[in-house]
């Protein structure tokens, strides 16, 4: 049964998260590549499975922080030893200790706007229309079914390969994914 | 029918963050330039005078001396308007029947002042002084402007405190002669139009500058940008 | 209307004069209810607009203008300067568009933004105060002393100081009123000129004048020209601080009036019998006595004087002595003759004397023998005719006349007793033999003695239609319920006149602006009386002069003399007179059988409103009363073993500590629930809060007069209690009564709580002996050295290089009069906050005067110290600022931004001298159109919100260094002076240029008594002090 | 909602046995509706709408009291000099303090894998922004000139060419605090992302499917998301533990870096610290006691949870005793004679009652704690929450006006006495976090869905 317009994948439905994880496993060693597991709640192995390990979270972080602190000391060095020096109390115009709280601040800020929006682009979030919702069944992804979904563009897809293969892995049940 | 959002539903969510983001950075940019725009220095902008007193025919024209009207200009904080006695030391002969002039005679017959409105008005709490800086050698111009080209008064900078701050950080880049500070057609110093000042030729201001410095014992920026100097 | 009222002889019937359509009462009553808070509001505000405006169309065009704007009439216009002046703190936003309105023919004298001054002088209690007035735009804004005048060298005192706040006051009578009800000045014009005639038909009979005592020669000479004129008239005089005590003692010691003038600076003893000439005014004089006194006290080591005295309430005279002993108004008169008897005056009556007494009159008896020639008695003004010639005997025979006292004739025109004038007036006006009475200044109604009941005379005499009472005055008060007429006077400031000071030198008294409010001087009502009606004041005074200058250069004569502000050479010469040595006999007046406690009760003018002519002067108002701290009322001084008797204190008082502790265990310093107590003089009664007040003699009560009035402005009435009212004529500065506890409360302002220095030794002290060992005992905690700290030292950046503002001040000389208090207020535009806001511990002033007791709690050691901003060098207000609003200038100012305070307080609160004052309302008075012309124009009013502080008057400093710069030089010392110390009478605060060694400031700072306060908390103040030293007899313990 | 739940939930374990994290039988699908379904259910709770609306009236009061104060100043608090803070610097502390618990329980505990954090952290988070929300305002209003202290505080290139003076504590507030407050939320709606998907799909009606979908942004669950997501998660909490410690540490320094006998201490930061989260997780309490019992969710908030708040109560609270006597001790070591009078004025000035009625707050009061039965009856510690809360109210009062009121110069000694205004704006701050409080538990899941989950049995993928 295969059909003349294109589609987004083949998803498998599953009852537990030990049967998702051995689906996509298995999906793996056959060699495909691009496929989504999807799990109500952080699913570690299913990461694992379908060989997604590291991600570029950590290093955005990073940048954020080092924007923050730079920033934040900068502004308060040129503004209180350069642009308008001022004595007050006695203080040295560079009191680098009084700045230290409003760097540290700083750097935290940026580091966690960062993580956050760099995290949803990572995650080419927001986006609230999604193929995968086309399946009537899915909305169970966010209470208590698994899921797994080879995608069309992986180059060994076939519709009838793929069904087929995904059916072996006894899913609760398989369906097409249209665009 | 699972799917809740259309597909430009995506689109349009990342388009309308960016879009918040754009508004505000604009929001604010906007509100930078407010706070500088005439609508709150009144730079620029002439008001309604009793009589439209023209300073371009008074000092370009007939050639006045500032002093002439703005008599306490060297020796006190105020340079002082011109009563209306010193109007009629003319217009007692000129213009006598001169229709704009008829509130400055009616002012004069009845012995009520003429009511000019500020043009350059400093908030309350800052205490300029018109002596100190003629002394030291600052032009009418760099604060006034081109006072004799102006028929109708308005004020030339901001008066805003950043704007004061120009010259009280870098007097050098503004100070002339003091035989020169009523003088508007003065030209600061450059490669073509040298200034002589003591036997000396000057191809730059800052040079110029520096001199009148020392010459004039102006305090450091330091001092003169100490909040007392100003702020009481 | 003037002109038939001319014609007819006969008095104007009440039928011929239309009544107003709105009663200037109502106004007035809607005024009265402003209380407080209130204060700070608009006329407009409290009387509707609109009515009152038309009303005063109607009635008197003439003052129309006045309350729709009442600058336009004046001869000045709103200037840049003027427009200043209202500046508020309003500014960041748009700029609203301003007039300005220039004049139409300027003054030759005026350069428009720069101040003028003119000197003239301010007629004070029978003397003259000699000042220089300064004016922006012929707008008096400040008052200062004349340096030139011998009764001022450039000080002045509290009154002086306050008194152009009264010609500021919006509740100045406004208007000539016929029975209360407003008219034209024509029309009073007529009517009295129709009086005129009347009396001159019969030789004056029934035409009385009442005035306080006059020291003006041009007035006198009028009033000498009215007596002729109306054989039959009388002149009274009424003063309720008179000096009759002086009077009758130099009757009884020289057989005629004289006044003593004392030389303090020759004298090496001066014993004060309860003389309290370092306390205020009302001891003509006091300005230079006191700064001769001090001058003797500047350097320890050369000659100090030594100063007993005996005093009955406690004074800061008695705070600066060497040897102070308590004793009872009656006692005073027993120490006198004990002296007396030593030093060879009269003989003992065989006085019964505590021990402590017998001590004190001993040493003092020997250092006085020690000291023939260069010693000094004073007797007190309020003490017995007796003291005063005792002390005159006194000074005979030690031989001091010429040397360190001398006599000269009364300053006083023909002078009176005044007690006794008043009550012959009281009793002829009950007897019907008065049918006018002409009352000029004062407010007899409620100042007489309690026993004249001069307000139950007058009401007899106004029962009768036909009698008219005209009262003069600056204010409507109690007098003016009975006044047929009243006329507003003029203030001195607006005024021509002339007046004499204690040495008799005379001074012109000329205007700074036109009568605000259309205000007459005695003079020209008087002039009314020798058809001088429509001469001007200062045609009458310039006349007087001209009879009295012999030579041809009058005009150049007139001119010097208003130019330096006094006439020379008009000092009256010396006496030589002969004190004689009989002593008059004792006598004291006792009124028996009442129950309650049986003590003294002695009777003072309040120190900072004196008579009660200044209550409602807020800037007086809410300046702290010497001692006490108190202020917005007065109390009643009892001595704290007492208070303890009466169990007012909770614990049995041994030390000031304890009292301390006591009082503030669980009480909020700011506002003080005092018992009150109710006092008895002869059956009369009143009702005052007790003060526990260290140094009180045990057995007595003082009372504070000038509180309590009914009548007055929105300032003034509703405090304190009103001790004229008991005062009877017998006893009228000390007599007996009787006192009893009662269970009400009423709640005291108070600026200070505790008295104690707590172990912080905040003020250092030490005594010739001890100061000659261990010349630097101030220095024990010394600051720690600069290379301690982590900062960078600013003079290494080139801060702190060209001029270094700092301050030193004197604790030996200061006598905590309070001048420099006013004087910050006047020059720096201080808000008032009332008492409400006292109470809540929100006073704004910036220069507070500490006070400080050490000891026996019933004759403690008292100390000053005034505390302005110490403009720390290491100011730990400025890095708590989150805004930059308060920073160091490169002269070392800790500068104050008002305009970029967001108000967070937080320098207040690390201030550990805490001399920073808050706006917590909108404290500022930015409606009152009439006070605004009296604000300084260099100096910023401050709006809500906004942090402020004393700022070593920097406007003074700017435009000192202007000019300096323009004349291409450095500020020369005392260029520059701070209105605190400008107003100083004792020199005892010293400002100027620490980089300048040849400073008075430099030099003193180099003093080994120079310490800063809080050393050990390394602020390095620029406001150091000199620690005081005292000049007890060696001797004492042995005498 | 039936209390005879809680009853048999309450039920002590036998001796030696913890009570469970999570009540027994529960399911991914159980979970999920009973969290979910206090939001996505029609009908509103009675007991819901009566807080709601006895809060909007208190909010009033907040409003009123601030509209007051801006047209007069602030002086119809009780403030003077020389106290020249008062309540609304008391409250800033106090409500600041409050916070802190939130991030600890979310960020601290997550790093530590404490599972038990998972039931109490989405409440506390909210509860911590509320918090923040109520103290932000009062260093607002408590200046002069709020209107220009709004944005005078910030730097930003303005036309007088002036900046903040970054010396001032104060300013290190304005930042410590706004990124507080920027960071908390965060991390609070990072966590709310998958339970939006959870109530999007869960919803009946496509509007609220709608809204819930917009506020999840399209969250499907999908693998890599959920591995970037946990990696974020962690890092914010890794950057939020050292904030929430800087935080509360940068409001020690107003008062450290200060003059003032009393306030000024090197030990104030930690004191500071310990005591914001004593205060925070009594406010925990103060909040999950009612909050379980009402909404039935003695399930999910077991005994276990209040036991382990009470036992970090006590803990803090220890440390917060130490530091008493450790600022007593200073005082008299120092022999400094500021210090000396500072000590002598706690113990026997004008204010000492105020004192020993922190004392007996903050020391005794948890010292109950030690005790099992205590720890175990959730009406108990409610009261012991209650009255730590005061105490620490009380804490902050002693500190500011204590110490101000007597410094260093005897004559400028003074009195603080509040005003109605005072108690008026600290009762309206009240009732707004209560109004705030309440919306959140109507309109989002009080309890994290996704992270109980996870602690279920048959969550785990079996080998």
């Amino acid at each position: 049964m295969t059909t003349a317009q294109p589609i987004y994948g083949m998803m498998a439905e599953f009852d537990n998260p030990t049967d998702l994880v051995h689906a996509a496993e298995a999906a793996y060693a056959a060699g495909y590549r691009k496929m989504d597991a999807y799990s109500p709640y952080p699913l570690e192995e299913a990461a694992e499975a379908i060989g997604s390990h590291h991600n570029r979270v950590p290093l955005v972080c990073l940048i954020g922080a080092m924007l923050g602190m730079i920033g934040g000391y900068a502004l308060q060095y040129w503004v209180s030893a350069i642009n308008y020096p001022i004595n007050s109390g006695g203080k040295p115009f560079h009191s680098w200790p009084a700045f230290i709280p409003v760097t540290f601040e700083c750097a935290i800020l940026g580091a966690s706007l960062a993580t956050v929006f760099g995290m949803l682009a990572l995650n080419g979030l927001p986006q609230p229309y999604h193929p995968v919702f086309n399946v009537p069944r899915f909305t169970q992804a966010s209470t208590e079914k698994f899921f797994l979904c080879i995608e069309s563009q992986d180059p060994r897809f076939s519709p009838a390969e793929t069904r087929r293969f995904l059916e072996a892995q006894h899913p609760h049940e398989v369906s097409e994914v249209p665009y | 029918m699972a799917q809740i959002f259309h597909r430009s539903a995506n689109t349009l969510a990342r388009a309308s963050i960016l879009g918040v983001v754009l508004l505000l950075s604009a929001v604010g940019a906007a509100l930078m330039q407010l706070q500088r725009s005439p609508y709150v220095t009144n730079q620029h902008i002439a008001p309604d005078q009793p009589v439209p007193f023209s300073h371009q025919h008074h000092v370009a024209g007939l050639g006045l001396d500032c002093r002439y009207c703005h008599t306490s200009v060297e020796e006190s904080s105020f340079a002082g308007i011109p009563p209306t006695k010193t109007c009629i030391n003319c217009h007692a002969q000129l213009w006598t029947s001169a229709q704009l002039l008829e509130p400055v005679r009616y002012s004069f017959r009845t012995g009520k002042s003429l009511e000019w409105s500020r043009v350059h008005d400093l908030p309350d709490y800052v205490y300029f002084n018109h002596s100190i800086h003629i002394a030291k050698g600052v032009g009418c111009f760099s604060c006034h402007g081109a006072v004799d080209q102006m028929p109708l008064m308005y004020a030339e900078n901001s008066l805003q405190m950043e704007w004061c701050l120009n010259c009280h950080r870098e007097p050098e880049k503004f100070l002339r002669p003091r035989e020169e500070v009523f003088n508007m057609t003065y030209q600061q110093p450059d490669r073509h139009h040298p200034v002589t000042f003591e036997g000396k030729q000057y191809l730059s201001q800052i040079d110029l500058g520096q001199v009148l410095r020392e010459k004039y014992h102006l305090r450091t920026p330091q001092d003169i940008t100490s909040c007392s100097t100003c702020h009481r | 209307m003037s002109n038939n009222s001319d014609s007819q002889s006969s008095l104007i019937p009440a039928s011929e004069i239309k009544p107003a359509t709105m009663e200037l009462e109502a106004v007035r009553s809607k005024l009265a209810d402003a209380k407080g808070p209130k204060y700070w509001r608009t006329l407009e505000e409290l009387v509707d607009q609109q009515a009152f405006g038309d009303l005063l169309e109607r009635e008197f065009p003439r003052h129309a203008s006045e309350w729709i704007d009442p600058v336009s009439r004046r001869s000045f216009l709103k200037l840049a300067g003027a427009s200043l002046a209202l500046a508020g703190l309003t500014g960041c936003t748009k700029q609203p568009l301003e007039q300005i309105l220039p004049y139409v023919r300027q003054p030759e004298e005026l350069i428009p933004g720069r101040p003028i001054y003119y000197a003239t002088a301010m007629p004070f209690n029978g003397h003259a105060l000699p000042l220089l007035v300064e004016t922006h735009e012929f707008r008096p804004t400040k008052v200062e002393g004349n340096p030139q005048h011998q009764a001022s060298l450039g000080s002045t005192d509290l009154f002086a100081q306050a008194s152009i706040l009264n010609m500021y006051d919006p509740d100045r009578s406004i208007a000539v009123t016929y029975k209360g009800e407003p008219r034209p000045w024509g029309e009073f014009l007529g009517s009295i000129r129709g009086r005129v005639q009347y009396h001159k038909s019969n030789q004056g009979a029934g035409l009385r004048f009442l005035t306080g005592a006059v020291a003006s020669p041009t007035l006198g000479s009028q009033m000498r020209a009215v007596l002729q004129l109306f054989p039959q008239a009388k002149w009274h005089r009424w003063e309720p601080i008179h000096r009759d005590s002086i009077r009758q003692g130099s009757k009884a010691a020289f057989g005629n009036y004289y006044d003593p003038i004392y030389k303090f600076a020759a004298a090496d003893v001066v014993v004060s019998l309860d003389a309290d000439f370092l306390s205020g005014s009302w001891f003509p004089g006091f300005l230079s006595y006191s700064r001769d006194f001090m001058s003797r006290r500047k350097d320890p080591k050369a000659g100090m004087n030594r100063l007993y005295v005996a005093e009955s309430a406690p004074s800061t005279t008695g705070a600066k002595a060497d040897h102070r002993i308590p004793a009872l108004n009656a006692e005073i008169e027993k120490i006198a003759r004990a002296l007396a008897a030593k030093v060879g005056v009269g003989s003992a009556g065989g006085e019964q004397l505590s021990a402590e007494q017998q001590k004190w009159i001993n040493a003092a008896a020997a250092d006085l023998a020690k000291s023939k020639g260069r010693c000094l008695v004073v007797p007190g003004v309020f003490q017995s005719a007796t003291v005063f010639a005792l002390a005159q005997a006194m000074n005979a025979a030690l031989g001091n006349v010429g040397q360190t006292v001398n006599y000269i004739d009364p300053v006083e025109i023909d002078p009176v007793e005044h007690t006794q004038s008043i009550r012959e007036l009281a009793d002829d006006l009950r007897s019907g033999k008065v049918q006018t009475l002409v009352v000029m200044g004062g407010n007899p109604v409620f100042d007489a003695p309690a026993d004249v009941q001069f307000g139950d005379a007058l009401e007899k005499f106004a029962a009768n239609e036909q009698n008219q009472l005209i009262q003069l005055h600056i204010y409507r008060n109690d007098t003016t319920d009975f006044a047929t007429w009243h006329v507003p006077e003029a203030h001195y400031l607006e005024s021509w006149g002339d007046v004499r000071s204690y040495d008799g030198t005379v001074s012109i008294i000329q205007p700074m602006i036109a009568p605000l409010f259309d205000g007459r001087t005695a003079g020209e009502i008087i002039a009314i009386f020798i058809d001088q009606a429509t001469t001007p004041g200062h045609d009458l005074v310039q006349a007087y002069w001209r009879s009295q200058h012999s030579g041809d250069d009058f005009e150049a004569w007139w001119r010097r003399a208003l130019h330096d502000g006094f006439i020379g050479n008009t000092a009256f010469p010396a006496r030589q007179v002969k004190a004689n040595a009989a002593v008059p006999p004792a006598q004291t007046a006792h009124v028996a059988g009442q129950q309650g406690e049986f003590v003294e009760v002695i009777f003072r003018p309040d120190p900072t409103i004196f008579d009660g002519g200044f209550v409602n002067n807020a800037w007086l108002q809410e300046t702290p009363k010497p001692l006490s701290r108190t202020t917005w009322d007065n109390v009643a001084f009892i001595s704290p073993a007492m208070a303890a008797r009466y169990g007012f204190l909770r614990l049995e008082q041994k030390t000031i500590e304890q009292s301390d502790r006591a009082k503030n265990v669980n009480a909020d310093h700011q506002s003080d629930a005092e018992n009150v107590i109710e006092i008895n003089v002869g059956g009369r009664k009143v009702k005052a809060a007790m003060w526990p007040q260290p140094g009180q003699p045990d057995n007595a009560v003082t009372l504070f007069m000038g509180y309590g009035q009914k009548r007055t402005g929105r300032v003034g009435s509703g405090y304190g209690y009103d001790a004229y009212s008991i005062r009877p004529s017998g006893s009228q500065y000390a007599g007996f009564g009787a006192v009893q506890a009662t269970n009400e409360h009423w709640s005291i302002a108070v600026q200070q709580g505790h008295f104690t220095m707590d172990d912080r030794a905040p003020v250092r002290s030490s005594n010739l002996e001890e100061f000659e060992k261990e010349p630097n005992f101030a220095r024990e905690e010394p600051e720690p050295a600069r290379d301690e700290s982590l900062y960078p030292d600013f003079r290494d950046k080139g801060w702190y290089q060209q001029h270094a503002w700092a301050m030193a001040i004197d604790l030996n000389s200061c006598i905590g009069c309070q001048a420099c208090t006013v004087a910050c207020y006047a020059e720096n535009n201080i808000s008032v906050v009332g008492k409400e806001q006292v109470q809540r511990g929100r006073e704004m002033l910036w220069l507070r005067i500490d006070s400080y007791y050490e000891g026996d709690p019933a004759n403690p050691t008292m100390y000053f110290q005034p505390v302005p901003c110490m403009q720390c060098e290491n100011a730990p207000c400025e890095p708590v600022c989150p805004v930059g609003a308060t920073l160091h200038s490169t002269e070392g100012l800790n500068d104050m931004v008002y305009n970029r305070c967001v108000g967070t307080r937080y320098c207040s609160n690390n201030c550990p001298y805490k001399v920073r004052r808050f706006n917590f309302f909108l404290f500022a008075d930015y409606e009152t159109p009439i006070r605004k012309l009296g604000r300084n124009p260099d100096v910023t009013v401050r709006s809500r919100g906004v942090m402020e502080k004393c700022t070593y008057c920097v406007q003074r400093i700017n435009a000192a260094r202007i000019t300096a710069e323009k004349e291409d030089r450095r500020v020369r010392d005392g260029e520059v002076k701070t209105a605190c110390q400008q107003s100083c009478p004792t020199e005892a605060i010293y400002f100027g240029d620490m980089n300048d060694p040849n400073s008075k400031v430099a030099k003193w700072k180099k003093n080994q008594r120079n310490y800063s306060l809080l050393a050990d908390v390394n602020t390095r103040p620029r406001t150091t002090y000199i620690a005081s030293v005292k000049n007890p007899n060696p001797e004492f313990e042995k005498a | 909602m039936a209390p005879q739940v809680q009853d048999e939930i309450d039920v002590l374990p036998p001796k030696g046995v913890r009570p469970p994290i999570l009540g027994p039988g529960q399911t991914l699908r159980t979970v999920t509706d009973r969290i979910g379904g206090v939001v996505l259910t029609k009908h509103t709770p009675v007991f819901w709408l009566l807080i709601v609306a006895v809060a909007v009236a208190i909010t009033g009061i907040l409003n009123t009291a601030i509209g007051y104060l801006l047209m007069k100043g602030t002086g119809i608090w009780g403030i003077n000099i020389p106290v020249g803070w008062g309540f609304a610097i008391v409250n800033f502390v106090w409500w600041i303090g409050i916070g802190h618990a939130g991030t600890l329980i979310s960020a601290i505990l997550l790093l530590f894998k404490q599972s038990w954090r998972t039931s109490i952290n989405r409440f506390a988070e909210a509860m911590t922004i509320f918090a923040v929300m109520q103290a932000g305002l009062f260093p607002l209003v408590h200046t002069g000139r709020p209107w220009l202290a709004a944005y005078w505080l910030f730097p930003y290139p303005n036309s007088m060419g002036v900046w903040p003076q970054f010396r001032s504590p104060l300013i290190w507030d304005v930042f410590a605090v706004s990124t507080y407050f920027t960071v908390s939320f965060l991390f609070w709606g990072i966590g709310l992302i998958p339970d939006f998907a959870t109530l999007r799909d869960q919803a009946k009606t496509l509007t609220v499917r709608r809204i819930y979908g917009m506020l999840a942004m399209g969250w499907r669950g999908s693998a890599r998301h959920w591995n970037r997501y946990e990696t974020a998660y962690m890092l914010l909490a890794g950057l939020a533990t050292p904030l929430v410690l800087s935080v509360h540490s940068v409001v020690s320094l107003d008062f450290a870096v200060s003059v003032v006998p009393g306030w000024h201490t090197t030990f104030f930061p930690p004191y500071f610290v310990a005591g914001a989260i004593f205060s925070g997780f009594a406010m925990v309490l103060i909040l999950a006691i009612p909050f379980r019992y009402l909404y039935g969710m003695q399930d999910y908030i077991t005994l276990r949870h209040l036991q382990n708040c009470a036992k970090v109560m006590l803990a803090t609270g220890l440390i917060v005793a130490y530091s008493y006597l450790l600022e007593m001790f200073i005082g008299w070591y120092s022999n400094d004679k500021y210090e000396l009078a500072m000590v002598h004025n706690r113990l026997f000035g004008p204010y000492s009652k105020y004192y020993y009625t922190l004392i007996f707050c903050n020391i005794i009061t948890p010292q109950s704690l030690w005790f099992n039965k205590v720890r175990s009856s959730p009406a108990l510690l409610f009261l012991v929450s209650c009255v730590v809360q005061c105490g620490m109210w009380l804490e902050r009062f002693v500190i500011v006006v204590m110490s101000l009121q007597r410094d260093y110069l005897p004559t400028s000694w003074g009195m603080y006495w509040f005003t109605k205004w005072d108690v008026m704006t600290l009762l309206g701050t009240m009732g707004f976090f209560t109004l705030l409080f309440f919306l959140f538990i109507r309109f989002m899941p009080a309890i994290s869905i996704f992270e109980i989950r996870a602690l279920l049995p048959q969550a785990k993928v079996k080998e």
